[in-house]
């Protein structure tokens, strides 16, 4: 199982702090996709992620209880 | 008793750190909630010389959660770079400070990144930010990226050649997250991005790179939550901004007006590219002659035209109030200034 | 647009958040670099009334760190107190605040707790800290504890019938720790303090209780470490002041003068326990017509005697400046005063 | 083995942010007496000490690879 923590809106759109998934085996691109049709979470372009307190690229694949991040820009200041 | 004495007996810094910060210059652009706080910090530090830029004037509705402004401010609707200014100026008469109350665009910047130590990020676009990434790289200077809305906020040091940019870790311009007009911002999410900002600003300032954080800060103070995320995997050689070919895509200018919906403000900048400055005396006298109110300062007149608010400066920009409708602003524009 | 708008703006704070904050009164304890900070950021924030306590008054070598002080207050060696009100009052003149110059004393505190919804920790020694943390738990009100020093800092929310209290979790009062004077310390770490410090306040003051954190939180902005750690095992049922027999032993007063060497300030502090005001013009007139060279202002006087510089305010407190040694210091202000 | 992460004045005297030492089995009392006769910490009197991001009492028995914070109050403000 793998822990999925969320961050800013996606809190809200997923009503929940954290999500509980076997994503494990897919790349972080199959993540994205897998996420926006299964989820709540809506598009997750532009949504950076990491695995492990690290960021990850599209190609990076996912192990059994990897913990991930989703976390969204946000542009105020 | 020296008036850095505190910041001297920490010994990271010491007397010789001290005397580097007192060598420094820094640009902070955008002097809203992230930028009069990082700007009050490194005054009251010591820094020689800052730079503060931004376009826009102090409004009630800053007060909550901008630092260096007062109730008074907001009434002049005094320039927000220019009541920067004259705070930082109370508080270290010694640090050379210049207010510059415009769009920060590639010309402006190209124009006085000389001589520039750090770049500090205190704007609320990701075009503004993409354009600092790109200058950053371009002039090898370290640029100090944040940003926060509602209790949620990041912060991140970009060292040219060493860490990934603003580009590797985004990709392109980010559509519209959430921004503070439109889900709000509470001040302590401001002094939790700015506390890593001015943090990681004091150990490049003094001297001390080995001591600059790798890690991307993100965190969300209503809900406890604060992760410590490295970024190496992210940077890319393909990267245009700090890649092998690298071409700083946002710092090719556009030549024509530049038109701007702002976000959740329900407000349109309008913004001549040359920006020839335009002689606000005379262009109150003319509307005041022709049975319009006009109110202001030195810096910005305000003028009120079929229940439609325009303010303008000196610049030739205005920013048109009460739309977000690019067409309408640009015709209540022209409309007043020809 | 209303100034509160971005913090309506934000859900979980709303109206009716925004209106429990306008209805709350909060006690900050020491207005230095923490203070300064939660004061300017609850003032921003409209609570309704501040009751701000601090028995120093502003120098230089403030400046580095503690907001809301200009070069002005520090060369009228204005009470930060008083420099810190009129600077609130002009950010915010909705704010009912009153400025309190002298010690936090038991007495002081039992007279002022009245109708107070929080306490927030803006002092620089433990002594004051076991007060507060003992008058929270007497009358039942939350007290966010702070500190920090070089880059390192420190927060824990306290809410009694709750959490562990700060004699839980330090069993007695520290010895010395490092101190700002003997250690320095960057104005980042406060703002890090003071950004935890500050989210808890608006937490509690728009009553979300249940957003409190619950952790005990520790940093380090030069090594970029933070942790956040739980306290719950450290709740004492024995403990003397959150305990089933509470018996407050830090409210019980001494009846005799206080004298106090300030930590690394080589300062001596006296002060008379019922603190009968002492009459400053009448006192100036007398040790000018002695030969004395006497500076000071409406909040306090200022003499130098023997090469000794003593600053006596209303209350009948004195700082013996250029001792460590509490008899001398004794000497010199029976010596002035009788 | 454990680790022993170090705030404020004892990453000085300790030279180092933290201590790899194995003190499983001990109690945390043990473990304060222990620091003390053996190590640069000096006295650990009033310091507090976590136990995996825990406050621990004195009583607590620390397991192996258990992960240690000792943090001394400051008290500047």
């Amino acid at each position: 199982m793998n822990k999925i923590l969320l961050f800013a809106q996606l809190k809200e759109q997923a009503g929940s702090n954290t999500l509980a998934l076997d994503v494990s085996g897919k790349t972080v691109k199959e993540l994205r996709d897998y996420l926006e049709s299964e989820t709540d979470l809506g598009s997750l372009t532009g949504i950076m992620i990491a695995i492990n307190e690290e960021f990850a690229t599209d190609e990076t694949i996912i192990n059994a209880e990897d913990v991930i991040a989703l976390i969204p820009p946000v542009s105020g200041g | 008793m020296d008036r850095y004495s505190r910041q001297i007996l920490f010994k990271k810094i010491g007397e010789s750190g001290q005397k580097e910060i007192g060598k420094k210059h820094a640009i902070i652009l955008g002097v809203g909630a992230l930028g009069t706080h990082t700007s009050e910090t490194l005054a009251r530090a010591g820094i020689r010389k800052l730079q503060i830029i931004d376009r826009d004037y102090v409004e009630m509705s800053n007060l909550q959660r901008q630092h260096l402004f007062t109730e008074e401010d907001a009434i002049k609707k005094w320039p927000k770079a220019e009541a920067a200014k004259n705070r930082l100026q109370q508080i270290n008469s010694d640090v050379e400070i210049e207010a510059i109350v415009a769009q920060a665009d590639e010309v402006l910047l190209e124009r006085i990144i000389e001589d520039v130590d750090l770049l500090i990020d205190g704007t609320d676009n990701f075009e503004t930010r993409f354009l600092m990434n790109d200058i950053a790289h371009k002039y090898d200077i370290p640029y100090i990226f944040g940003s926060c809305v509602g209790t949620f906020g990041m912060a991140f040091t970009i060292i040219p050649g060493e860490t990934p940019c603003l580009q590797c870790l985004l990709k392109k311009l980010p559509l519209q997250g959430q921004t503070c007009d439109t889900v709000g911002i509470i001040a302590p999410t401001v002094q939790m991005v700015t506390a890593h900002q001015s943090a990681e600003a004091l150990k490049i300032l003094s001297g001390n790179r080995k001591a600059v954080r790798k890690t991307f800060v993100s965190f969300d103070l209503w809900e406890n939550e604060y992760v410590s995320l490295k970024a190496d995997a992210l940077k890319s050689k393909d990267c245009l901004t700090c890649g092998e070919d690298c071409t700083f895509p946002f710092l090719q200018a556009d030549s024509n007006m530049k038109v701007a919906v702002l976000c959740g403000r329900d407000t349109v900048q309008i913004r001549p590219v040359d920006g020839v400055p335009i002689l606000l005396e005379q262009l109150a006298d003319r509307w005041r002659s022709a049975g319009f109110e006009v109110g202001g300062n030195p810096f910005l007149l305000s003028i009120v035209k079929e229940g439609t608010r325009v303010v303008f400066f000196k610049d030739g920009r205005a920013l048109v109030h009460g739309t977000k409708n690019p067409d309408e602003a640009r015709k209540i524009y022209h409309s007043l200034i020809g």
